[in-house]
């Protein structure tokens, strides 16, 4: 594999030497981290793009203004716009890539899934934050992917779980009927397997109703099949356009919204636009919303109010607002673990993986952020990049979300064969995968 | 006064018949490539062939496919997103059906697969004219990319429901996957685009290009000298479905790495359309044209943005490269309808006569 | 031969034993057949009257929207107390910028290309249509906003009745889409028949030589139908919006008047209508009833086919004329 | 102008294309009703009639454009109701246009070329690489049309688009084009509608010289009287889509039905 690039580097170095001007990497003069932030304010997703790069960017833009950065050292933050489209999102991670980042969110499983093979060539890390391929959380063959919390299989087993509990006992679910409505295309698939094997093992009905992208805002056939199933629950995994227009759809077809429940991505806005009838929507999370914590209050302090970001002040403490932050204190205590364990100041995308694969976040940690009962403890390791941790039912009282319901765990039982599955079938088709080569830390 | 035919006197029809009759031309056309093959590997940056140079040469592939049917044969597809996408999946299923037989063949054989639907929706083409052949051409994209993610054989039931590419190897040398430097990528990807522009030169030259355009201009008179239109026209079809299809292929493979269905969405079959028409319909150098211009024009106005050190966010320039792009195609097509190509002839032919203005 | 079963006997057993079922879905295929049908009526004002198949009429529908509730924001922001005040000077703005836009687009899109083929024209409506897109987000921001359909006296809720067993609901706004689309065309058809400067939109249709020879201005004309498809547009918008949201997205939905116009002819006003009615039902009845074979989602390209099998058989659409090729 | 009478005997020959009975029609508008005439092989024969007289018509017919409600047309021996535009062009009828149906965003070089396409047959393969068969072929066929373009003396316009030609040239690069497919017939739609007279001598020249030099039987339709006259050996009247005459120059312009059609007599 010698080849071109010695060639390359030959070259340039005798066009240097030849005193001719030759293109190189502008020097960055300024100690600094680098953390490019991949984001879609615009295109058809931009509804959910917005509220995420505001917290996350806003967060670390408040470590840097109250902190000076982590550990003495600036975050460089650059946000790049992806439009929710992979051919934008790859063009962002070459502009990216000579730059040194430590760390890349790309926020849609659509670029996710290119970057997944070149991050262990690259040596950059990738945070796709309970999105993208669930058997990346496997750590041993994907030392480069980190996905915690949870996987959208967990979501599905935890969801059916709340399901169980409500009904008071999970072999209630036999002979009940259980909508899938989804984006269909990759993401929304995804659950499709564990569904139908837990439709075998629980003895449920499950129906599907797909919604293809192009038709996110065209729903009324698909909720006509679901009054026509009558299914004692719905569940959808969507995104954008779709989840406000199936919650419309429900309440138009006086679809008990209690029985109605969404994966992690429903915002406020989802909600409330059935108006006062969708009242007992249900959606999973993992973190407080609201802007009651003193974190929070930083950012408005050092951030909003010095009119630093361009966020509107609304959108504090929403759902997805709160995921960003989410997001980037994962990032910061990468950052942080990864400076202890390699002892630089200036880390690497290579001391960054390992800071995110020894992270621990524990009550104690969340309280010295100021974040205090803000999430669950958050503890990944070599093996597991995942956690697959808690998370717990948020229901719209008609304004806001409520928390209605205590840790739910997914059945790893279930969940776990269908991952080891997954990865091994990803690694073999890939021709040759890598074995991980990477030295396991101890966790700081 | 460097570009000036004058003396250049053709002895033969031979030569009179050439692809670039004048000697300045085929310099040029040499220099170009003489960049492109070695200049550009050894002193681009990976930025420069991984982001710029690799998509470029893809969308001018797929927009010189798109070219053959709407610029050649006036034909208006807006089904170019799936016939990218059948040449892809048809790529991934061979590749992972028989490993062992070089991928460069299968990228290349893979555009026979979108040939064939092609000419399976091209089929309508003869009843069919205008703005209602548009509307046929849109039921494939829709039917297409409803089909790619329905038919999970296509992905092999990939959990992800996407093209995962595997690694594969020329020479020992890896061209996809991970481990493949962006070099060798480009390289693959030029060899091919310029083969094939090669090949869709001399087509376009000789009696099927003339058959071509003859049905575009008038396509009853066309028949009338014995041209068969439906022949002409499902040719056509096949073609710049075979060219839509290698580029959909490269692209994964070369470009992507791994693609969701949704990559080959009516967006895409948008994004060429207006290369061909920036570009020049009915020109091949257009094509190449429009597609620096329309995939060129964010990365540079984002590279200005950077530069000039404005603090405008990301959202914003992507605001403002959406209307850019717009006001330019409103732009061109009143200056010159005929497309950027055309401008490149009158600078051209106005360089010939330099300093005379006639 | 369970698959024929299924195909030919199956869905029709279920119309008949749940025919609640099937007037709602004829009910929802109705409004949505009215929708695209007025979706396609955009295209049709201005094709009829210039020539231009407009490819912009989809943006043009989100834009106007976009700008009415965009305006209603920045209403309520300068201190206009929320409610119907604010919503009616907002859609008197909305309404106020179609009309400028229907100006910039006559001076900056249409004089300088008159008399260039279609093609080009249609092309051009191309790049109208990626300006606005920007443009839009520039002024307004690219997140969904909620359509302000309450604050509009737009009625909420639904009508329901018990029928067979079953109950049909229809949504008061789908309803009151129903009539306003009635009588958008009903007013457009009178326009066109009756008034002076209707005939005249129809003389220009003919003949743009025979209008300027009779003192039409062309100008002019251009503005009226392009206003008129605004008007069109806002009001497709405001009736989409209130069903899902105000977002971008809805530009491909705004792709389904094509089959639509393939059905009904480019140039009739009835035919928009017919052919919004026969996509609109026609895609319901097959996805609930046949599309669960195909394991459901064949509404994004049922319509189409649609089309495209109708054009096999008849090239010139319902109301088209047969054209008689000369040479 | 014409030739004499003797050498009239010997160019004429056997009847080369026959139209019996035909009928046309569009929805309910009869556009040719019931017309019989025949072409003689050598000959020039004009086709005449006021406006709306179906003459295009029936040259669409001919050639296969129109299909016809009725009747037959004999072709080089073969009897059918109908022709087929391919089978029409494979057949060696050629054919210009009343507007001209030139390939406007071609040259005029490729423009007559694409007349040589049905005799050109090199397949795809070659064409891809252009060498070997396909550019021998091509260049066999471009010395054929460059004998053309001399004969028309349009050298200086080869590499010109024909949609920025003037009028009158665009007249000759059809005709050229027409003439590229080596047509036993040959038809004529008003190939001298809108050009002035030393334009009309020119083309009346071609017409004469296509005649004579390779012997391809012409039918015209022209509006300019003197012009057929002079040029066409017989005439056929057409009126309201019927015949209403048929004969030499000089027997028709005597027809009393002829001078009431074109003065506009009452039927």
């Amino acid at each position: 594999m010698l080849g071109l690039r010695n060639i390359k580097t030959t070259m340039i170095a005798a066009a240097l030497v030849a005193g001719t001007v030759a293109t190189s990497p502008p020097a960055t003069a300024q100690e600094s981290i680098y953390v490019p932030l991949f984001t879609y304010r615009t295109g058809p997703f931009s509804g959910s793009g917005i509220y995420i790069a505001e917290g996350m960017r806003d967060y670390l833009e408040m470590l840097n203004q109250r902190d000076g950065g982590i550990g003495g050292v600036k975050l460089a933050l650059e946000e790049c716009e992806t439009g929710y489209d992979t051919k934008k999102g790859l063009e962002c991670y070459e502009a990216v890539k000579d730059k040194k980042p430590v760390v890349i969110n790309p926020w849609s499983t659509g670029i996710t899934l290119p970057l997944i093979p070149r991050a262990a060539v690259d040596k950059v890390p990738v945070l796709s934050m309970a999105y993208g391929l669930s058997a990346a959380a496997i750590g041993d063959t994907f030392p480069w992917i980190f996905n915690p919390p949870a996987t959208y299989w967990d979501g599905a087993s935890m969801i059916l779980n709340y399901i169980g509990e409500k009904e008071g006992g999970i072999d209630k679910l036999k002979g009940k009927t259980i909508g899938y409505i989804y984006l269909d295309a990759g993401f929304g698939k995804e659950p499709i397997p564990l569904l139908e094997q837990l439709a075998k093992d629980y003895g449920y009905t499950l129906k599907l109703y797909p919604v293809a992208a192009t038709e996110m805002q065209n729903q009324s056939s698909q909720w006509l099949n679901v009054r026509r199933d009558r299914p004692d629950y719905m569940i959808m995994y969507g995104w954008g356009a779709l989840q406000p227009t199936a919650v419309k759809e429900a309440v138009k077809i006086n679809y008990p919204m209690d029985k109605f429940v969404s994966i992690w991505w429903a915002s406020e806005d989802d909600a409330a636009a059935g108006g006062p009838q969708s009242k007992g929507f249900k959606v999973l999370n993992w973190h407080a919303v609201g802007d009651n914590l003193p974190a929070i209050a930083d950012i408005k302090k050092h951030v909003t109010d010095k009119n630093l970001t361009q966020t509107d002040k609304s959108h504090i403490g929403k759902v997805l607002y709160n995921r960003g932050i989410y997001n980037s204190m994962l990032i910061a205590e990468g950052i942080r673990n990864a400076q202890k364990l390699s002892g630089k100041k200036v880390i690497t995308g290579e001391d960054m993986r390992r800071g995110l694969e020894t992270l621990n976040i524990d009550a104690a940690r969340y309280k010295e952020m100021g974040l205090e009962g803000f999430a669950g403890p958050v503890k990944l390791t070599c093996a597991d990049h995942n956690g697959h941790f808690a998370t717990y039912m948020q229901e719209w009282d008609g304004s806001k979300y409520v928390k209605v319901s205590g840790d739910l765990k997914a059945s790893m039982d279930k969940v776990s064969p269908l991952m080891n599955a997954a990865a091994k079938e990803y690694t073999e088709k890939a021709g040759s995968w890598p074995k991980r080569t990477e030295a396991c830390d101890k966790a700081s | 006064m460097l570009y000036r035919e004058a003396g250049q006197f053709k002895t033969n029809y031979v030569d009179d018949q050439a692809v670039f009759p004048i000697r300045q031309d085929r310099i040029g056309i040499a220099v170009i490539l003489a960049v492109a093959f070695v200049g550009i590997p050894l002193f681009g940056s990976d930025f420069f062939i991984s982001a710029v140079m690799v998509p470029l040469l893809v969308f001018s592939l797929a927009a010189i496919g798109l070219n053959i049917l709407t610029g050649y044969t006036g034909l208006l597809s807006l089904g170019t997103g799936g016939f990218m996408g059948v040449g892809a999946f048809a790529c991934y299923k061979l590749t992972t059906i028989f490993p062992d037989v070089n991928i460069i063949i299968w990228i290349l054989v893979s555009g026979f697969f979108s040939c064939g639907i092609g000419i399976l929706f091209g089929l309508p083409s003869l009843r069919i004219k205008g703005f209602y052949l548009a509307v046929a051409t849109l039921s494939a994209q829709f039917f297409l990319d409803w089909a790619f993610v329905r038919i999970p054989w296509l992905v092999n039931n990939n959990t992800s429901g996407a093209i995962e590419v595997p690694s594969r190897y020329l020479f020992g040398m890896p061209i996809t996957g991970p481990m493949a430097q962006p070099e060798v990528r480009y390289l693959v990807v030029l060899s091919i685009v310029a083969l094939l522009t090669l090949i869709a030169s001399n087509l376009v030259h000789g009696r099927i290009g003339r058959s071509w355009m003859a049905v575009r201009d008038m396509d009853l008179a066309a028949e009338l000298i014995g041209i068969r239109l439906y022949r002409t026209k499902l040719l056509a079809f096949a073609v710049s479905s075979y060219y839509c299809g290698v580029a959909g292929a490269l692209m994964v493979f070369l470009w992507y790495g791994s693609a969701e269905p949704a990559v080959f969405g009516i967006d895409q079959s948008f994004f060429i359309l207006f290369m061909v028409i920036i570009g020049g319909l009915g020109s091949l150098v257009g094509s190449f044209f429009g597609a620096a211009l329309i995939y060129g024009m964010p990365i540079i106005l984002k590279a200005i943005v950077g530069l000039v050190g404005l603090q405008i966010s990301p959202a914003t320039v992507e605001h403002l490269t959406f209307m850019a792009v717009g006001g330019l195609i409103i732009l061109f097509l009143i200056i010159e309808p005929a497309g950027l190509a055309r401008l490149w002839q009158v600078g051209k032919q106005k360089l010939r006569v330099w300093p005379f203005p006639y | 031969m369970d698959i024929l079963y299924k195909i030919f006997i199956d869905p029709f057993m279920q119309m008949g034993g749940a025919p609640d079922l099937l007037v709602q879905t004829l009910w929802e295929g109705l409004v949505a057949g009215m929708l695209y049908a007025l979706i396609a009526l955009g295209f049709v004002l201005i094709f009829k009257a210039s020539g231009v198949f407009n490819f912009a009429q989809g943006i043009m529908v989100v834009f106007a929207a976009l700008t009415l509730v965009g305006v209603y924001d920045l209403l309520r922001g300068a201190g206009v107390p929320s409610g119907w005040l604010a919503a009616y000077l907002a859609l008197a703005i909305a309404l106020g910028v179609m009309g400028i836009l229907a100006f910039a687009v006559e001076r900056v899109v249409l004089r300088p290309l008159v008399n260039q083929p279609d093609i080009i024209l249609f092309m051009a409506t191309f790049g109208l249509t990626y300006f606005l897109i920007g443009f839009g987000e520039f002024v307004f921001g690219g997140n969904p906003k909620r359509m302000i359909a309450g604050e509009l006296n737009l009625p909420s809720g639904a009508v329901e009745f018990k029928m067979a067993g079953g109950f049909v609901a229809m949504q008061k706004i789908d309803i009151a889409a129903v009539l306003i689309v009635s009588v958008m065309v009903a007013g457009l058809s009178f326009f066109f028949q009756r008034t002076r400067i209707g005939r005249a939109l129809r003389a220009v249709a003919d003949s743009h030589k025979a209008a300027l020879s009779v003192g039409i201005s062309l100008e002019q004309i251009w503005v009226v139908v392009w206003f008129a498809a605004g008007i069109v547009a806002l009001t497709t918008g405001i009736m989409w919006g209130a069903r899902s949201e105000v977002s971008f997205s809805l530009q491909i939905i705004a792709l389904k008047a094509l089959p639509v116009l393939i059905l009904g002819g480019f140039t009739s006003i009835p035919g928009a209508i017919v052919g919004g009615l026969i996509i609109g039902i026609g895609e319901k009845l097959g996805e609930f009833y046949w599309g669960p074979l195909l394991g459901s989602g064949i509404e994004s390209w049922l319509a189409y086919f649609i089309a495209l099998l109708f054009l096999l058989f008849r090239p010139q659409g319902l109301f088209g004329e047969k054209i008689i090729e000369r040479i | 102008m014409r030739a004499p009478d003797d050498s009239l005997k010997t160019r004429i020959g056997d009847v080369l294309l026959a139209v019996e009975d035909v009928s046309l029609a569009f929805g309910g508008v009869k556009a040719i009703n019931g017309v019989s005439f025949d072409i003689r092989q050598g000959e020039i024969r004009a086709i005449i009639g006021p406006n709306g007289a179906g003459k295009t018509s029936m040259l669409n017919v001919i050639n296969g454009f129109y299909h016809p409600q009725q009747g037959r047309i004999t072709f080089k021996g073969k009897t059918r109701s109908r022709m087929r535009p391919h089978e029409a062009a494979s057949g060696g009828i050629a054919r210009t246009f009343q507007n001209v149906a030139l390939f406007r965003g071609m040259s005029a070089l490729d423009n007559i070329m694409a007349g040589r396409t049905l005799k050109m047959n090199v397949n795809f393969f070659w064409q891809m690489f252009r060498r070997g068969p396909a550019m021998r072929e091509e260049i066999e066929h471009r010395r054929f049309v460059e004998e053309i373009i001399d004969f028309l003396k349009i050298q200086d316009i080869r590499r010109t688009p024909v949609g920025r030609l003037p009028y009158g040239l665009q007249k000759r690069v059809e005709l050229g084009r027409a003439l590229a497919m080596e047509p036993e017939l040959l038809l004529l739609d008003e190939p001298m509608a809108g050009m002035n007279l030393e334009e009309k001598e020119d083309m009346s020249r071609y017409i004469l010289d296509v005649n004579e030099y390779y012997g391809t039987t012409i039918a015209l339709i022209e509006h300019d009287m003197g012009v057929v006259m002079d040029l066409s050996d017989r005439v056929v009247v057409l009126d309201h889509g019927e015949k209403i005459a048929d004969g030499t120059p000089d027997e028709v312009k005597r027809n009393q039905a002829v001078i009431d059609a074109y003065l506009g007599v009452a039927h």
